[in-house]
């Protein structure tokens, strides 16, 4: 399990292999399931072309350190890997990766799809978004459809 | 008692600090009128005690780091 | 949308980098939700140290992009991307790699939820494990728990 | 009429063959009959008829391919 606050901009697949490398996992687990959420240049109709990502930082990691913990309770996990992103961040960077690693298929893809959703609805990052209109806080995120 | 307090987001631009300390409060609902100076506090505030989703009747003890933030908007 | 049918390793974290640069989707996606199903060294508590993967060629072709036009259908995807390994096949080695692009994140994630149970369920592949109790074809697939 | 049959998997190594035609056949369960000299047909065979899955009772058409298979165990 492993929970990282990214200042800078990183690389999801990269950051998926290198985990899978360095992790003891080799030839154990048979299901991978991941989600990254990637910055898009419209929201709400209104251009954007920059982003601020504002956290609490003891608190998000210790919410995002509590969720991996849950999801490890609820589902036969054998890893699980959270990268979230803050600061300055501009269209098609990725925000957030979710990975996890299980033995048979449901576990790693419910638990990714239940991680994205807790996260998304709990944790405290909030985006203020720059565009042709000005800045402006995000009010509330979707419900993902 | 001492409480460290903290405001995020647009609760921070709102109210215009991000960071102060309040004493003497029994509830997290008392630390926000304190440290805001009785401003109302919109609906849709957020607070969490020592990092914890909390209610605005939870107790505070001496020491609690208490923050009030807007719906997050992370992922 | 995109199948592949592959006949030699393949490595699903840098198969979904370069689909991703290749299309014209950057700036448009939000989200992308993948699964990789790796093959492991034990099944059924035998030892497996090699696996041969048949499959129907020309019906494997054809059932997997009908899978990714139905996903389509259902789903309001940007793309998709399915690999699947034949052949020779050592532990560790992925067998199948699902990816969905979408605007939000229902859809690329229940989309590829769908597609690997689809998959599973229909797609014409057949296991053949190789152990030191000799060779077994693999009878049915787990419901994935 | 010409009739492409193909078998896959253990099933082409039971029934010995992985290729072969048939003639005069009026479903998919009668190439099955044909193709393997009636052989008992297992429970669980799977048939797809020009490579769409289809039902032994399916209607055959000259120049179709006809496919038995055992459950897939792909992914």
């Amino acid at each position: 399990m492993s929970t990282h606050i990214s200042l800078q901009a990183f690389d999801p697949w990269r950051a998926i292999a290198e985990h899978q490398q360095q992790s003891a996992l080799d030839k154990q687990f048979g299901a991978t399931a991941s989600f990254v959420g990637t910055m898009r240049d419209f929201n709400d109709s209104a251009n954007v072309s920059r982003m601020v990502l504002e956290h609490y930082p003891e608190m998000t990691q210790h919410y995002l350190e509590q969720l991996e913990n849950q999801a490890q309770q609820k589902w036969e996990l054998l890893d699980s890997l959270i990268i979230h992103r803050v600061g300055e961040i501009t269209p098609a960077d990725p925000i957030v990766l979710i990975a996890c690693w299980s033995a048979h298929r449901r576990a790693a893809l419910d638990a990714c799809s239940w991680l994205i959703e807790e996260l998304k609805h709990n944790a405290p990052f909030w985006k203020k978004e720059s565009g042709q209109n000005g800045d402006r806080w995000v009010e509330k995120n979707t419900d993902g459809l | 008692m001492s409480i460290q307090v903290k405001f995020f987001a647009s609760l921070r631009e709102t109210i215009g600090i991000s960071e102060t300390q309040v004493t003497s409060v029994s509830t997290a609902g008392d630390v926000w009128d304190s440290a805001t100076n009785n401003s109302e506090r919109p609906i849709n505030v957020l607070v969490a005690v020592n990092l914890e989703y909390a209610q605005f009747d939870s107790l505070i003890n001496d020491g609690d780091e208490v923050a009030f933030f807007p719906p997050v908007t992370g992922g």
